[in-house]
């Protein structure tokens, strides 16, 4: 990979603790994310990674804390601001719509984009069709980005599971996100599948400009993609940095050796 | 068997998005459209228009707008009844009231009326989902028919709690309602109407406000992630749902039976309607319509049924034989096919388009 | 050939006599017409031949603008994209030569012809070819520019000779305005005589060779070609054969320049069959194995059927079999029967014409390889008229093409319009006519030695004229060779032949300087195993299956069958197969037995398997041999067993004397 | 068990409304009557028919705790089972042994709605079983009237009918209300042991958590449906005898599981307690509104009343009183 300059602070989580009842799920990280890079979490299960991002797109409401998003400090994110203002994520166990197909589904994920009141969409003449055209045209692209052409109108239901994942992704991009959350992308899925996620994680990073914040399981993989690396453990921030940086910290060595144990 | 889709390629988005996107659907729905319009009412008798094709069509646009409710939207309605009652007497109370105003008027404007009432029954649905949900919309049901019952503006003060329609026409003395009104006249007024409806209803469920509704009803969560605002989508899902159950209250009000009192919406009719949905199909335009025919021509049947056999059973037994079939079928339904009739007949379609294969 | 009103009206046209002559004619008769869609971004994108011409135009300029010259060479590596097919028109416009290479060839491949063609600007599709391109120029630094079709993944590649086609264009534009009538001056001064295109024929042994042809080569040919089988402008064709083949050329842009149809490229590897379904093209090429797969597939979908769809499938099969070539042949066929077809049409053939995207299809040709009659007839029987033809790219394909109403499996027609053949001494099959190519690029030798002083081609391949005046091809040239007894012995045909069976896979027959001929035979594991289980015949793996009687026998019907077939061929009934043996094991690469592309080697066969074919040519009935294999994670083992070997039927020859 | 704050504090609330509201209104219209010893009265009443909601909320809870089925159909099987019982009874069968063969119809019963219908939906999604109950409603509603006929039937257990003068003569109580609502509370303590200290108990609520849980209690899955489905058979003939001796056995016994909705979703629909302290909120708020403000809007609010009540309890607890809170997990 070409030498990367990372850019100004878009996001920053500060001293972030989040339980549920007398369960501790996060105490006290602290991170930020620079315009342009593949920020990745990782930690071994129930580290508190998905509740990570779930927090930073307002999915979850932490006790204390702040997160600042573009120079706009909150105590808790809404789920709704995250989704106006550019935060688009997929999910650990996919969260498609089951009862749609891959293009509505994607089509789906541009809602925020599109204008035309209610009326207009019952007509469904004018602006509504305009529009229709417009943004499934930019949502062929997404398809045709993630080389998913062949499954364009089957139901999402009957998808293998890496290519619902796909579709996940391409739901994601369908917001023209800048900041976008990614829980896993690669779980579950085999070596070749594995490679094109890769591809298409660093394409659309590098195509598009894309902020990525990642977990992975795949140390290979996250070392390969990420700019930065958290490392997080049973809610506590164990190392924070570039990833040849935490792979030589004593702290996660320990950590993982544990997790093998 | 029937296909034929080679070359059939789409070059624009637009044919691409069409509707039926296939030739042979568009001839089918053409020569459907061409005898509802003009061979049914050309040689069908006057019993069959008045008794049976109204009600069926005045039925499909409540099943249809429970569909939007439930079937697209995933929020379960027990309260459909009471939207039509809220359609006709809307439609009544403005009628009296406003003698000059034009029935389309009177109709699209009770509908209105009845979306007003919906979206104040849907406020409820942001903080509570599924059977909860469903049990508050029983509420707005017995709510709205004590209503109608109690205060006697809703019915003029008539002493017998009935509404009638004041005769109206359409243009010039085509009536629609009232004494002058042929079956012809009602039948092609409310077919129009159904039509149209019907067309706007698959617009909006193949624009973004569709999506959304199927995004909310499938998961909710990842619905509202990705920007979706959920009071706002399940409240036009409910003021819309209302707005068609209102006109076809009105419609059965006004065109179909003439006179009606509240009980012709109690709670019974928001069960029948939902079982519409059911045997027709849960999120499907189609299925409202074929729900719909099957439950106004099942009773049919089945009351005749007896007779061609020779035997003569009671009134009051054949209508618990009614309710038997009726739960019998409703469980057959959806063990052998939860998506319903529609489902059946996308299943045939699919059949034909692939044949000689399965699949 | 007597002049036919056709032919008037094509030498009538004789000034169209090259592509930027034919662009500008059909942007001018039929500007607003569709020359080219692609299946990009979820719909038929479109151009029409005004639009081709404007984007040939802008592009011819942009190259221009570069330093393309006439007579410079243009590779083209990529899918059946619109723009590559543009490309090849643009370089034609400026007097240059396009030169399409086979996408998938691994860089090696590649840097041969690049270098061996001068080639000094390359259009590609997209990064993989780039990245293919910029490695071979590290060594060999005479490509000069590169430009791509799908920016994707391009954004950091920061070489100053590498840039999208789009930007070409833009520049074209430009350099048109700047220069005005320069394209116009450049397109004219193309003749007919010039060098059209440069094809790279993949040769079985040694390096690729480069056939030029000329314009007139293409364009005559082309034309005869559609004046042959009557097609127009409005035939619908669908790209999806590899540009660098000379198929393509003639079917997807040659033919498509001179009748003016349309010319349709498929989204994406993945989605052919669906496009071809979408498309339903009139006009259709594909090789024998494309028709293979898809019957296979066709008949392993009907075993899910239901049973009366079942029943009702092969009733309507059966009858199109009896009648259904017939009556697309033309011949008497009885009423009842011409209804029951109409029924049958109306129940699976036209559905399934339909399914398979075939509905349309005025005309479908297949080649390169002899088709299983069953397959041929089972497409024709079902209403689809496809036909052979043979050809070579050194005589722009059409050498021999089966005229309507005389279509069999196993011959290749009669000679195409304006073509002579004949046949040497050795049975070689030569050919004469518009379509002969210029030279072999930079290789006056195999020139020479492929195409006499008077305009005579050798095809290399062995064959023979039939009573009916077809041509039937037997073997490549080289692998005939002769029995004892001096008669002709082309094992390809014999294989061929077993191999049209469908529990066959791979055949071996022996025969060259021997008394007989007999056949090593591999069944087909799939298909034997299903026969097997419908029949609640026990068996543990390959070697088992193979050495059941039950399996002999089957495998006995067909070799006996195709005995029969050659008792009736007079040069052949003498190389009847006497014995036979089904392999203990089957035929693999890895083992070296067959080429990467699935062809058998004989030689490497039967020195590998000696004393199984000893076994055959002595009487014992049975011979025990052991084998060293490779399996699949790289251990060796041996492989030993008992193989059976069995008599096949002879048949009397037909009469000799006719 | 732990009780939530908020449920205290609600609960708290909705008793100091249900005796502020009457009162106020008492001072303020002239129409009411409003006195103490008339206030308890009509309390009491309420809570008294509240035991009986809450008897057939059970019976929803049940079900719904062990098999994830909202079932519809509970007021139908409190018809059907009445039905069957008058109709033995009517049929010369003395009432001891109509109740055991009543008992049995309702076990096959349980069986047979396992078999066709809960077996082959098992998979399926919550609503499309919800709305299979409707269907057996409708099924059972039918039959019952088909096979015992449509009229009213008099249910008589001699249970006293009369009203009963209690603190000194000065509140007015039905006696039948009162035994009534002994028995139907002794079957709701009963049943709470029930789940609470049996092995099958626990199975049943295991199922509900986690059906392979459940499978390692042994017993089979399609076994602890049958246990519910006949337990809340047993429920809806208590019930069924307890509404039907009091309103005669008709149709509209089947509208009384109708009732029972807004107990549910005020008491959450998982909690046995929930069910039983709804079924008392409802009762008695019913039946205070019914007499101290709905002279004021035209009367006859027993219709939708509880449900109101019910939707405003929502607001506060949308998962009701004591039903269990749901975690969004993505």
């Amino acid at each position: 990979m070409h030498e990367r300059k990372l850019g100004e602070v878009v996001l920053r989580v500060e001293g972030i603790s989040l339980s549920f009842g007398a369960m501790r799920v996060l105490n006290n990280i602290s991170f930020d994310v620079r315009q342009g890079e593949i920020r990745s979490i990782i930690g071994p299960n129930g580290a508190g990674k998905s509740s990570m991002l779930n927090v930073i797109n307002g999915v979850y409401h932490p006790q204390q804390g702040t997160i600042t998003y573009r120079g706009v400090t909150r105590d808790q994110m809404k789920v709704h601001h995250a989704a106006a203002q550019g935060i688009a994520r997929t999910f650990q166990n996919i969260a498609l719509f089951k009862g749609m197909s891959t293009l509505d589904n994607i089509m789906t994920g541009r809602n925020l984009k599109i204008k035309s009141n209610m009326l207009q969409q019952a007509i469904y003449w004018g602006k509504a069709q305009k529009e229709e055209i417009e943004h499934r045209k930019k949502v062929e692209e997404i398809i045709d980005f993630l080389e998913i052409q062949a499954i364009r109108k089957t139901p999402v239901g009957k998808l293998p599971y890496g290519m619902q994942k796909r579709v996940e992704l391409g739901r994601a991009l369908a917001a023209e996100p800048e900041l976008l959350l990614l829980d896993e992308p690669m779980a579950g899925m085999n070596v070749e599948e594995k490679e094109d996620m890769c591809r298409f994680v660093l394409d659309i990073n590098d195509e598009f400009g894309t902020t990525i914040v990642l977990i992975e399981h795949d140390m290979g993989v996250v070392m390969d993609l990420s700019d930065r690396v958290v490392v997080l453990d049973y809610g506590l921030q164990l190392a924070d940095g570039p990833p040849d940086e935490v792979r030589a910290n004593q702290a996660v060595i320990d950590a993982y050796l544990g997790v093998s144990n | 068997m029937l296909y034929r889709e080679a070359g059939e390629f789409k070059s624009t988005y637009r044919a691409d998005q069409a509707i039926l996107t296939i030739r042979q659907d568009r001839w089918f729905m053409w020569a459907l459209l061409v005898v509802a319009f003009l061979v049914i009412p050309l040689v069908s008798s006057e019993y069959w228009l008045g008794t049976i094709m109204l009600p069926f069509l005045i039925l499909a646009l409540a099943a249809l707008g429970l569909n939007v409710l439930t079937g697209y939207a995933g929020q379960l309605s027990l309260g459909t009844g009471g939207f039509m009652a809220t359609g006709a007497f809307a439609a009544y109370k403005l009628a009296t009231a406003f003698p000059e105003l034009h029935i389309l008027v009177v109709i699209l404007m009770s509908g209105g009326i009845t979306a007003g009432v919906g979206l104040l029954f849907g406020i409820p649905s942001l903080r509570i989902k599924g059977f909860y949900l469903a049990v508050a919309t029983l509420a707005s049901q017995f709510f709205l028919i004590w209503m109608f019952n109690k205060f006697g503006w809703f019915t003029n003060y008539s002493s017998s709690g009935v509404i009638s329609a004041p005769p109206m026409s359409l243009f010039g003395d085509n009536f629609v309602t009232g004494p002058y009104a042929t079956p012809e006249a009602k039948y092609l007024f409310t077919l129009t109407l159904v039509v149209l409806f019907a067309l706007m209803t698959k617009n909006l469920v193949r624009s973004n406000i569709g999506r959304e509704w199927m995004a909310v009803r499938d998961m909710d969560i990842a619905a509202e992630i990705i920007g979706i605002k959920m009071l706002p989508t399940k409240l036009k899902a409910f003021g819309y749902s209302s707005f068609l159950c209102g006109i076809a209250g009105a419609l059965w009000a006004f065109v179909y039976t003439g006179s009606v009192e509240p009980l012709a919406f109690d709670v019974n009719r928001s069960f029948q309607i939902l079982f519409m949905i059911i045997i027709g199909g849960l999120g499907s335009i189609m299925g409202a319509f074929l729900g719909a025919a099957f439950i106004v021509l099942l009773p049919i049947f089945l009351s005749n049924a007896p007779h061609w056999f020779g035997l003569n059973i009671a009134v009051d037994m054949i209508s618990h034989i009614e309710f038997m079939v009726f739960g019998a079928l409703i469980i057959f339904f959806l063990i052998v096919e939860p998506h319903g009739l529609a489902r059946l007949w996308q299943l045939l379609k699919e059949k034909l388009r692939l044949w000689p294969f399965p699949y | 050939m007597s002049s036919s009103p056709d032919q008037r009206k094509a030498s009538g046209t004789a000034e169209l006599n090259t592509f930027p002559k034919l662009l500008q004619h059909h942007a001018r008769v039929r500007g607003n017409k569709v020359a080219m869609r692609e299946k990009d971004l979820g719909i038929w994108q479109a151009w029409s031949w005004q639009q081709v011409l404007d984007e040939v135009r802008a592009l011819a300029c942009g190259l221009a603008a570069l330093g393309f010259k006439s007579g410079d060479k243009l590779a083209i590596i990529g899918d059946n994209r619109p723009a590559l097919y543009m490309s090849m028109a643009a370089a034609q416009c400026l007097g240059g030569i396009p030169v399409p290479l086979y996408q998938d060839s691994v860089t090696k491949e590649m840097a041969f012809v690049l270098d061996n063609a001068d080639v000094h600007y390359a259009i590609v599709e997209d990064q993989e070819q780039v990245d293919k391109l910029l490695e071979i120029r590290e060594e060999n630094r005479s490509i000069r520019h590169i430009l791509y079709d799908d920016p994707r993944g391009m954004r950091h590649y920061d070489f100053p000779f590498l840039d999208s086609i789009e930007n070409a264009r833009k520049q074209g534009r430009e350099y048109d305005k700047a220069h005005p009538g320069f394209f116009d001056e450049k397109a004219d001064s193309v003749r007919g005589e010039d060098i059209a295109i440069m094809l790279y024929t993949s040769g079985t042994t040694g390096n690729p060779k480069g056939v030029v042809l000329t314009y007139d080569n293409v364009i005559i040919t082309a034309r005869n070609g559609i004046i042959r089988e009557g097609l127009t402008e409005n035939e619908e064709v669908l790209a999806y054969l590899p540009m660098a083949w000379v198929g393509d050329n003639l079917f997807s842009y040659a033919q498509s320049y001179v009748a003016g149809f349309t010319v349709n490229c498929p989204e994406s590897g993945a989605t052919i069959l669906t496009d071809l379904r979408e498309i339903g093209p009139t006009y259709y090429f594909a090789p024998p194995r494309v028709y293979e797969n898809m019957l296979t597939q066709v008949m392993i979908r009907m075993e899910d059927a239901s049973k009366i769809k079942q029943r009702l499938f092969h009733y309507f099969m059966a009858l199109a079999k009896r009648v259904g070539t017939r009556i697309l042949d033309g011949k008497d066929v009885s009423l009842s029967e011409k209804l029951l077809y109409q029924l049958g049409n109306f129940l699976v053939f036209g559905p399934l014409r339909d399914v398979l995207g075939l509905n349309r299809i005025r005309l479908a040709y297949t080649a390169g390889e002899a088709i299983g009659p069953e397959i041929f007839d089972f497409y024709r029987s079902l209403g689809i008229n496809i036909k052979q033809l043979y050809g070579q790219t050194e005589g722009m394909v059409f050498i021999c093409v089966q005229p309507d109403g005389e279509v069999y499996a196993d011959t290749v027609g009669t000679p195409a319009i304006d073509v002579e053949v004949k046949i040497d001494d050795n049975g070689e099959v030569l050919y004469r006519g518009p379509g002969v190519f210029h030279s072999y690029y930079k290789n006056p030798e195999s020139t020479a030695k492929t195409k006499t002083e008077d305009g005579w081609v050798y095809t290399g391949d062995a064959g023979f004229f039939a009573e009916n005046g077809h041509l039937k091809i037997i073997d490549r040239a080289k692998d005939v060779g002769k029995l004892q007894d001096g008669t002709m012995f082309a094992p390809k045909y014999i294989e061929n032949k077993l191999k049209f069976f469908s529990f066959i896979k791979e055949a071996v027959a022996f025969g060259d300087q021997r008394e007989n001929t007999c056949i090593f035979i591999n069944i087909d594991l799939d298909a034997v195993g299903n026969w097997a289980e419908r029949r609640n015949l026990a068996y543990s793996g390959y070697i088992d299956l193979a050495s059941q009687d039950e399996v002999y026998d089957l495998v006995q019907e067909c070799v006996d069958k195709v005995n029969e077939d050659l008792s009736q061929d007079p040069l052949l009934s003498n190389s009847q197969i006497r014995r036979f043996l089904v392999l203990h094991k089957e035929l693999d690469a890895d083992d070296g037995e067959l080429t990467r592309t699935r062809k058998v080697r004989r030689s490497f066969i039967a020195e590998r398997y000696a004393p199984l074919v000893e076994a055959l040519y002595s009487d014992v009935p049975e011979c025990h041999i052991e084998t060293q294999v490779k399996f699949e994670d790289g251990r060796t083992g041996m492989l030993s067993a008992d193989v059976k070997i069995r008599e096949a039927r002879q048949f009397t020859p037909m009469a000799k004397a006719s | 068990m732990r009780i939530e704050k908020e449920v205290i504090y609600i609960f708290l609330a909705t008793l100091f409304l249900m005796v502020a509201i009457p009162w106020s209104v008492g001072q303020l219209s002239k129409d009411i009557f409003f006195e103490w010893p008339f206030f308890f009265e009509v309390a009491i009443g309420g809570l008294l028919a509240g035991v009986m909601y809450s008897l057939v909320a059970l019976g929803f809870v049940l079900i719904f705790k062990a098999s994830g089925v909202f079932n519809f159909a509970q007021g139908a099987m409190v018809l059907f089972s009445a039905l069957t019982l008058v109709g033995l009874n009517e049929r010369g069968l003395p009432m001891w042994l109509a109740i055991i063969v009543t008992l049995a119809v309702m076990l096959l019963l349980a069986i047979v709605i396992e078999r066709v219908v809960l077996r082959s939906l098992v998979n399926q999604e919550h609503i499309i079983l919800f709305m299979a109950t409707i269907g057996i409603t409708y099924f059972l509603d039918g039959f019952g009237q088909t096979l015992w006929g449509s009229e009213v039937k008099i249910l008589d257990l001699g249970i006293p009918n009369s009203p009963g003068l209690y603190f000194d003569g000065r509140i007015l109580i039905n006696d039948f209300d009162l035994v009534a609502a002994l028995i139907a509370g002794i079957l709701v303590i009963s049943l709470a042991l029930f789940f609470q200290y049996t092995r099958i108990g626990r199975a049943l609520r295991a199922v509900a958590d986690d059906h392979q849980a459940a499978l390692s209690v042994g017993i089979p899955l399609k076994h602890i449906w049958v246990i519910v489905w006949a337990v809340a058979g047993i429920v809806a003939l208590v019930a069924g005898i307890m509404w039907g001796s009091k309103l005669g056995v008709q149709f509209s016994l089947a509208l009384i599981a109708l009732k029972a909705l807004p107990v549910l979703i005020l008491g959450g629909f998982t909690s046995v307690p929930g069910a039983i302290v709804g079924g008392l909120i409802i009762g008695a708020g019913e039946k205070l509104a019914e007499v101290f403000v709905a002279p004021l809007i035209g009367g006859g609010i027993e219709d939708w009343f509880a449900y109101m009540l019910a939707l405003a309890f929502l607001v506060f607890r949308p998962q009701g009183l004591f039903g269990e809170k749901i975690i969004e997990r993505v």
